[in-house]
């Protein structure tokens, strides 16, 4: 959830170009295979997909689908696609294309990343075995109608038809480029990719088909690739840049947000996030829960949120703010030294222990863990800190009885899809309890995970509210056990110049990283 | 011995230029020593006053002498303590490397044949070795110490060095007081200990002094990576390498710990000279 | 007037804070077509008067303490740097000691040998230049001039090479020639023919040449007249044929006695006892020579014996010379 | 005979290929990130992952796996990134040229720098100049890239407007990047030079140049340069090495599309084909910079015969 | 009587690096040497003298050939071994400056060979020192000083100092007094006649200076492009050189008479370049009396007269008893220096 580009001018107008900086390179377009906070975004102007986000909230929306039935048993979605769609180079889009999208991503020689979520639909096992060469769940009834079985009632699965993993690519290009269809992608949505010159830019342009009339208000989006932030940040405010992709650099980010000048410009970005610290429950001393709790205790929030220039908000659960289930009235552990140190004198800790902290190694992750080494110091726990690469710290956490403690910054988890679901499986449940899993605290509560499992068959549209209340319970239980102390949900900021605007409702495409909507902003007179 | 000790004294003695950098290596040593009484706080204490409101830095002032880090810390405490592992890398691992790098270099411009290119190819090899795979291999298998970031950095810094001691040492073997002494039947080792290297030490002071810089920096980015002194210690290298991004809001982050190695690779620069003239008699008279 | 006049040249070295006087009130003086040779033992200054007359002494360790040297009139010594390069290469020509190291390893002989006519601008063309070099090659010499021109030092032999430095002195037709101990590396035969070749082209050109040698013989063949230093004070000047035949200073004396010639007997060989002193330690007053001498008297250790005519083009600095 | 040469060296240069990438596969190997649970993705189960690096091989033995990986190279296939599923060939390739540009344009800086402060330091050694010269030179080893590129970047692209903010295409994009780098690496160059210069003036034939009448200038650039330049050359020779294996912080600073960047990230995703790719570059930038170093040597200095 | 050196067919071939032909800078010598007897050796710059002296010492590894030293050969001893063999054999290099370590004083320098050999304790090594300054006329006060301190002839008797410092058998001086002036070269012979007389040193004394080499030798020997052309008692050589390059060579050498000033009949051209030695006999490109035998045959040593000792190697001298020469010939009797 975003605000920001406050100053809506005029009614939008057509035409212009875009440049939005980017440090790092695109690695890739490709919809079955991007899954990162900066290749998210751009495909989801270069695809459309069944269902979307109506601009900057969690709610689902129709998109290439034109409407769509759920069966009273909740296996059956039946979608009726938009008449006219087509692709940017003029190819219709039909349900044909809408089954080949599916089957790309489950297809074991793709090695998507978003292969699992898939995994409620009929025929994905046998896939994914390699026994079958397509989803027996997905038909084409007729050209513009395709029908999704799933195997069990899933409440997720529109959520995950409206991830990137559901765009819908044209069949023949993807069959003519094969591995390199990433750097070729043909889709159906606003804009289409006209030039990448690794290290250096891409050009989306305008696709002539794109079925929402009027949209994109831009000809042209330049992504200019390789600069550092810092000095992305300078080329804005000489008006060479229109957007900073990777956010305003945290070194400026007083500097900008108190000068008047520049604060109209700043661009405010609530992530669906959490930044947690984990603590590995299989091992010392964290095998013991009255530890954990101490640690949650001990844990001072507010002066790390002051670490970061106030760039988050103290939190005590796992959910952040804005996603369905956040539980407005949780109770959480409160900061309490002489609590946390009788805790640990109960678990037998008087005098103290010794443990690591795995850290990513880019500011301000390293100063936030030297903040939580020396609060965790006033209850006796010693703590030295490992600063690593990130491959290297997922990895750690991933490893069974490697990492005692992991702090997520930089690595933290933010939503596949707004349902509190995500926020469960992957990072708290048995099944990520293994070698390369997400579930770095090794946390494994076989009851709380029956619950989750209950909670996700609930999918009929009248089921929302027991569901949520479900799992408002299994993220209460959850943190009964503290395998987590969560720190703070994270604000983003970054900066658009004042040649750019739009309107705050919808500038956003969906609740990520800075998803900006580049169909919906608009060129100004630059005043 | 004596007389050696007395050259020194009395060199140093007229050398006002010599004098300061003495003194100024040896006000490092005593800095990094004794910090723990210098120190006016602990080099990890995060001060409430240390932090402005909106969470800067506190430039310096009277309370912090010279201003606060990102932390708000005493950048004067962490500078202090810092010295320890900057000049333990700046001088351990660069000596380890130079020394290694000129003990090969000597002998594959000495002995030359197959041993000489054998030596060559492999500093070759060394070169165009990607260090950093390395540093993050070690980081991942080993526990971070001090002696991990030393063995890294005389790894990466030998070959340099070795490449010109050997050109050098192959230029001065020709020379004929070298045959002189072999002809009165003086083993290899001595000609090597007695008559190449006190010529080498000009080069190896050039080499040296300028690695001790890149040390410094060097072990700033392997701590970066895992390998080397993890926070909160301090080194001077890694209070430039976290903080240079807040060059424009924080330059007292960067400049002082940057002027400190500035200044203790100038002061060893110019001791080496001292030393050079004690040790090179021809260069004397001509200063 | 004289081709080079020198008149109270003297010359300190800065060593370890102070000033050593190397060279103290040397004067003399050299006419068109005139050889002179200057002898003296190793260390007296011989190498530093040639250099501080053409201003090459070593810049910041050396420095002219007093004196003139008029060359055609003109005081070397006041002369802008400009000036002297002017004159150095094109009306005074150097030769140096080792050919090996005196000459650039880097560059091809007809470089360095066309390079004396282009920092003077005297042949138009690169062409011309190339003929004038081919042609003082030969004129020194050399055999198949066209090849030499494109080879490098370190190809030729030491004889050559000592030929290619005469032709780069020669080359502008200068009309001083300040010859450093030339032939020293040589063998007879070499030295032989070069010095040959000198004094066939000292005829054609009509130079004055400086020759500075420790080798008496060399003196005795090629010089009409002689400098005798010691201790970086001239002692004794005359010609040749004085000097040989009645040498007045007590020092000329010892070094015409310690020569060797062919026929010597082979007893031991009359020399100079004690060694020269060193810069630093020759005291200011009294004659630098006295230490050594057989014939000082008092005053010799007092007064530095003033420089006075013993006859027709004959002069010592002595108190108390060799009758 | 040169060809000969040259076929030797070039063969000592394959080993040395050999050698620089069998160490560095295994070193690869022992990292612990696991690229198949990273193109699996954080939500795969461990039977994906499993057929994922059954796919890319990862399941065979080390020395298998390096033959297959030797096997490819030699048909001319570098792989595929495991982050971006694209040929690297590709990635790196494009990324050459940038590199190669501004390399050549650095080590022009650091020489025009370098040399020019050396020679100028050695005219008058332990006088001011010289001592100016050599704080400098330690203040330019020990900066910061990313200040001094920050600050270059404030001077003549902000305040002056002389050069563009970053970026790449225009022969004018190139100067900022060169001469950060020229700055931070001359100082090497500097002393080196300062020092050959010392041994070469004190040389006979500088004398000779003298007395021939060349003024200072002739006897410095003509005479005495080409003498000190051979530990010049080697120098660039190995530093030819060095900035082909990427110089990221400036890079990133000035938007540079060099093989640093990219360099930079595979080692924080451990991202294997990548780093093999252009471990395999640079080590072939150094036997090519050292080769190039020793046949420009014969030029400098005549008297050098091949070996 | 036993030789203290006998070499014989010695030979010594550089490779140059990179190119296919080779420099052969000594070619087949073979000559003895008594104890106590002194070898001159004469001959173009280039020639090859300085690579004999250095084979002598092992400097340098013959390409072929023996050297017999003190009744043993030298040529194969296994390197330590040979080490400890040059306690007796020593030399003077030619260029004083180049051949002391510039960072050692003349104290450091004459004591390293003692050290070097484990001498005596630290005082008797001090006192060896003083001794040997004084010995070579300089004094043992300058032991303090570097070589850049001294003069060109002062450092040269240090040279000396410290080749004599172990009592060696055998001194090989190569142009020793070369680069001196006349009164210190004066000092230096007495001083050199002066320890063959005390100690009974032999020499190999090499030299362009031919007045120098015939003052101090018993034999002569005339080297030309690596291969002796002429040897004998130094007399007989000097009296009636046979060789037309040893005739020019005397000739050549200048007489400190200003009244005897001559013309002299100068070979002509230059010497040839090692790298392409001409065919036949090395000087006939220079020679004036060469004819044709000379450009394709290379001479051999033999007897020019009368006297067997004296031999040249030279076409013009018949060929009618060369067959009856063996290769190592005979040597002078020593001619006694008063
Ligand atoms: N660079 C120098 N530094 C200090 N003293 C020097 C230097 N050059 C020459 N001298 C001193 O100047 C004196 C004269 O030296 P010079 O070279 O003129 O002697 P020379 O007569 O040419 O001797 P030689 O016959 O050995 O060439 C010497 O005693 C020497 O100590
Ligand atoms: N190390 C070497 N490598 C190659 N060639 C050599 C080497 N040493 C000597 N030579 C060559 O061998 C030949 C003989 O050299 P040597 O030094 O023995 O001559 P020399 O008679 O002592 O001459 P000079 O009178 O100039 O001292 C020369 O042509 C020389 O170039
Ligand atoms: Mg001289
Ligand atoms: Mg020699």
């Amino acid at each position: 959830l975003l605000t920001g580009f406050g100053a809506a001018a005029a009614a939008p107008k057509r035409g212009g170009t875009m440049t939005v900086s980017y440090q790092n390179d695109v690695s890739t377009l490709d919809p079955a295979i991007g899954y990162d906070w900066q290749n998210w975004p751009m495909m989801r102007v270069l695809f459309s997909r069944l269902l979307t986000y109506k601009p900057g909230t969690t709610d689902l929306t129709t998109d290439l689908a034109q409407s769509y039935t759920v069966s009273p048993d909740g296996k059956t979605y039946i979608f009726k696609l938009r008449p006219r769609a087509k692709f940017g180079n003029g190819d219709s889009l039909t349900a044909d294309a809408v089954k080949y999208s599916y089957e790309r991503v489950v297809d074991p020689k793709m090695a998507s990343p978003g292969q699992a979520f898939f995994h409620s639909i009929k025929g994905y096992d046998e896939m994914v075995a390699g026994k079958a060469t397509h989803l027996s769940g997905v038909t084409v009834v007729d050209p513009l109608t395709v029908k999704v079985e799933l195997s069990q009632p899933d409440a997720t699965i529109l959520q995950v038809l409206a991830m990137n993993f559901g765009d819908i690519v044209d069949p023949a290009v993807a069959k003519k480029y094969g591995k390199d269809f990433a750097r070729h992608p043909m889709g159906s949505g606003p804009f289409m990719l006209k030039e990448w010159v690794p290290g250096q830019k891409l050009v989306f342009v305008r696709n002539p088909y794109y079925f929402e009339k009027g949209l994109p208000y831009l000809d042209k989006v330049v992504f200019d690739i390789g600069q550092d932030p810092l000095v992305a940040l300078l080329r804005l405010q000489r008006g060479e840049v229109d957007l900073l992709g990777d956010g305003i650099p945290p070194a400026k980010f007083v500097e900008v947000t108190h000068n008047p000048k520049w604060k109209s410009q700043v661009v405010v970005g609530h992530p669906l996030e959490t930044s947690y610290l984990t603590m590995n429950t299989q091992m010392k001393p964290f095998d013991d829960v009255r530890v954990r709790r101490a640690v949650n205790m001990a844990v001072n929030k507010k002066h790390i949120v002051r670490l970061i220039n106030g760039r988050g908000h103290p939190t005590d659960q796992v959910l952040p703010p804005g996603m369905p289930g956040y539980d407005k009235n949780y109770k959480g552990y409160r900061y309490d030294l002489k609590k946390a140190k009788a805790l640990m004198k109960a678990a037998g800790y008087a005098n103290g222990v010794s443990t690591e902290l795995y850290v990513y190694n880019t500011d301000p992750n390293p100063r936030i863990a030297q903040a939580i080494q020396a609060d965790l110091g006033h209850i006796g726990i010693k703590v030295a800190l490992r600063s690593l690469g990130q491959a290297q710290v997922i990895s750690a956490g991933g490893t069974p009885k490697t990492a005692p403690m992991v702090w997520s910054g930089g690595m933290a988890w933010v939503d596949d899809f707004p349902d509190p679901s995500d926020f469960y499986g992957p990072i708290l449940g048995c099944g990520s309890a293994v070698k390369g899993g997400w579930n770095w605290a090794w946390y494994c509560n076989k009851d709380i995970d029956a619950l989750a499992a209950k909670a996700d068959t609930l999918a009929q549209p009248n089921e929302v509210q027991e569901r949520l209340a479900l799992w408002r319970k299994v993220f209460g239980a959850a943190m009964h056990d503290a395998p987590w102390v969560p720190v703070f949900n994270e604000v983003q900021y970054t900066m658009h110049s004042k040649r750019v605007a739009a309107d705050p409702a919808n500038a956003f495409s969906d609740p990520g990283v800075f998803p900006f909507n580049y169909a919906r902003i608009y060129a100004t007179d630059g005043k | 011995m004596v007389a050696l000790a007395n050259n020194v004294v009395v060199h140093l003695a007229r050398h006002k230029v010599s004098t300061a950098a003495a003194l100024v290596v040896l006000a490092m040593i005593v800095a990094a020593v004794f910090a723990p009484w210098l120190a006016p706080h602990g080099p990890n204490i995060q001060f409430d006053n240390g932090l402005t409101n909106s969470g800067l830095p506190v430039p310096p002032g009277r309370v912090f002498p010279l201003g606060t880090d990102l932390m708000g810390r005493d950048l004067l405490s962490r500078m202090l303590y810092g010295a320890r592992t900057s000049l333990v890398v700046g001088l351990a691992a660069n000596a380890v490397a130079v020394f290694i790098g000129t003990v090969l270099g000597v002998v594959a411009g000495f002995v030359r044949g197959i041993m000489g290119a054998a030596i060559m190819r492999f500093t070759d090899l060394m070169l165009a070795f990607p260090a950093l795979i390395l540093a993050i291999a070690l980081a991942a298998i080993l526990h971070p110490t001090l002696w991990i970031v030393i063995a890294v950095i005389a790894l990466v810094n030998w070959t340099w060095v070795c490449r010109v001691v050997y050109t050098q040492t192959i230029a001065i073997s020709e020379r004929e007081y070298i045959e002189a002494v072999r002809s009165l039947g003086a083993s290899p080792l001595r000609v090597v200990l007695r008559h190449l290297l006190p010529h080498l030490v000009p080069t190896v002071i050039v080499w040296g002094t300028l690695g001790i810089a890149t040390a410094v920096q060097l072990e700033a980015t392997l701590s970066f990576l895992g390998v080397g002194v993890q926070p909160p210690t301090p080194s001077w290298g890694n209070i430039i390498f976290e903080n240079q991004a807040y060059f424009s809001t924080a330059p007292w982050l960067v400049l002082l710990p940057g002027i400190a190695i500035v200044v203790v690779a100038l002061a060893f620069n110019l001791l080496g000279d001292a030393l050079r003239d004690v040790f090179d008699p021809t260069s004397r008279s001509r200063s | 007037m004289r081709l080079l006049d020198v008149r109270g040249l003297s010359v300190a070295f800065r060593s370890a804070g102070r000033d050593l006087s190397v060279i103290e009130d040397v004067s003399f003086s050299i006419s068109r077509g005139e050889v002179v040779g200057l002898v003296g033992e190793s260390g007296c200054g011989k190498s530093v008067t040639a250099m501080s007359i053409l201003g090459l002494l070593p810049a910041g360790l050396a420095r002219v303490t007093g004196g003139e040297a008029r060359f055609e009139g003109a005081d070397m010594l006041t002369l802008s740097a400009r000036e002297l390069r002017a004159l150095r290469g094109l009306r005074i020509g150097t030769i140096f000691q080792e050919p090996m190291t005196s000459l650039n390893p880097t560059y091809t002989v007809g470089y360095q040998l066309t390079e004396v006519l282009k920092i003077h601008r005297l042949a138009g063309s690169r062409r011309a230049r190339a003929a004038a070099a081919m042609d003082m090659l030969q004129q020194v010499g050399v055999t198949a001039p066209e090849r030499r021109m494109g080879q490098y030092p370190h190809e030729l032999s030491g004889g050559i090479r000592q030929r290619v430095m005469i032709a780069m002195a020669l080359i502008a037709q200068p009309s001083l020639v300040v010859a450093d101990e030339p032939t020293t590396a040589l063998d007879a035969t070499i030295q032989a023919q070069i010095l040959d070749l000198l004094r066939n082209l000292n005829d054609r050109i009509d130079a004055g040449i400086l020759l500075i040698t420790h080798d008496l013989g060399v003196v005795a063949e090629f010089c009409q007249r002689v400098l005798v230093m010691y201790a970086g004070r001239v002692v004794e000047e005359t010609t040749v044929e004085a000097l040989f035949a009645r040498p007045r200073h007590p020092y000329s004396r010892g070094l015409l006695d310690s020569t060797l010639r062919l026929d010597s007997p082979r007893s031991p060989l009359p020399t100079i006892a004690g060694s020269v002193p060193s810069p630093g330690r020759r005291g200011a007053a009294g004659c630098h020579f006295c230490g050594r001498c057989a014939r000082a008297v008092a005053r010799c250790r007092v007064d530095v014996p003033p420089f006075s005519d013993v006859g027709p083009l004959h002069r010592v600095a002595c108190w108390n010379p060799v009758p | 005979m040169i060809g000969r040469y040259l076929g030797r060296r070039l063969l000592l240069g394959v080993l040395l290929l050999l050698g620089v990438t069998v160490v560095t596969f295994i070193l690869l190997y022992l990292l612990p990130a696991d690229p198949a649970r990273m193109i699996a993705g954080r939500s795969a189960t461990a039977a994906a992952v499993e057929r994922v690096r059954e796919q890319l091989g990862l399941n065979l033995p080390l020395y298998q796996q390096y033959l297959h990986f030797l096997g490819r190279v030699l048909h001319g296939d570098l792989g595929r990134s495991y982050m971006q599923r694209v040929d690297v060939s590709t990635l790196v390739g494009a990324r050459i040229w940038p590199t190669l540009q501004l390399m050549l344009a650095s080590i022009g800086f650091e020489l025009l720098l370098g040399v020019t402060s050396g020679i100028i330091a050695s005219l008058r050694p332990r006088q001011a100049v010289d001592r100016i010269a050599m704080v400098l030179t330690f203040v330019g080893v020990s900066a910061p890239q990313f200040v001094v590129g920050i600050m270059l970047l404030y001077v003549f692209a902000m305040y002056f407007n002389w050069f563009p903010m970053g970026g790449y295409g225009s022969p004018i994009h190139i100067v900022l990047p060169a001469l950060s780098l020229g700055l931070l690496g001359s100082g090497w160059y500097s002393r080196v030079t300062r020092s050959e210069m010392l041994d070469v003036l004190s040389q006979d034939y500088i004398r000779t140049a003298r007395a021939k009448g060349a003024g200072p200038w002739r006897t410095v650039m003509i005479h005495a340069l080409r003498n000190a330049a051979l530990p010049v050359v080697a120098m660039i020779g190995m530093d030819i090495g060095y900035f082909m294996s990427g110089v990221v912080v400036v890079e990133s600073v000035f938007g540079w599309p060099g093989i640093g960047q990219l360099m930079w990230q595979a080692i924080q995703s451990v991202d294997a084909p990548i780093i093999m790719a252009i471990t395999m570059v640079s080590a072939i930038a150094i036997v090519m910079g050292n080769l190039l170093a020793d046949i420009v040597a014969l030029f400098v200095d005549p008297r050098i015969k091949l070996r | 009587m036993n030789y203290l050196v006998e070499v014989s067919e010695l030979e010594k071939r550089f490779a140059l690096r990179g190119r296919r032909t080779e420099i052969h800078a000594v070619r087949g010598i073979s000559f003895r040497l008594r104890p106590g007897e002194t070898l001159g050796i004469v001959g173009e710059s280039g020639c090859g003298k300085s690579t004999l002296a250095r084979l002598l010492l092992r400097l340098v590894e013959p390409s072929g050939g023996d050297i017999w030293f003190d009744g043993e050969d030298i040529t194969r001893l296994p390197r330590q071994q040979m080490r400890r063999r040059r306690r007796r054999m020593q030399m003077v290099f030619q260029d004083p400056f180049a051949s002391l370590d510039p960072r050692m004083t003349a104290g450091q320098l004459i004591e390293e060979p003692l050290i070097i050999h484990r001498i005596g304790r630290r005082t008797e090594r001090r006192q060896r020192v003083a001794e040997l300054l004084e010995q070579v006329g300089l004094g043992a006060d300058v032991a303090e000083l570097y070589p850049h301190e001294f003069s060109g002839g002062q450092r040269q008797r240090i040279c000396i100092a410290r080749a004599v410092a172990l009592n060696p058998k055998l001194l090989v001086c190569d142009e020793a007094v070369s680069a001196l002036d006349v009164s210190v070269q004066s000092q230096i012979l007495n001083l050199l006649v002066g320890l063959r007389r005390g100690l009974g040193l032999t020499y190999v004394f090499i030299s362009h200076d031919l007045a120098v080499v015939r003052y101090i030798s018993d034999t002569i020997m005339v080297m030309y492009l690596g291969q002796v052309m002429e040897y004998g008692p130094v007399d007989a050589v000097f009296s009636a050189p046979r060789h037309p390059y040893t005739r020019v060579l005397i000739d050549a050498v200048p007489v400190p008479d200003p009244t005897r000033r001559r013309h002299r009949t100068l070979p002509i051209g230059d010497p040839p370049s090692p790298e392409t030695p001409p065919a036949g006999c090395p000087f006939h490109p220079r020679c004036g009396e060469a004819s044709d035998v000379c450009r394709t045959t290379v001479p051999v040593l033999r007897p020019a007269g009368a006297d067997l000792t004296h031999t040249v190697a030279c076409h013009l001298y018949g060929a009618s008893c060369a067959a009856d020469l063996s290769p190592i010939l005979p040597v002078a009797e020593r001619v006694p220096v008063t």
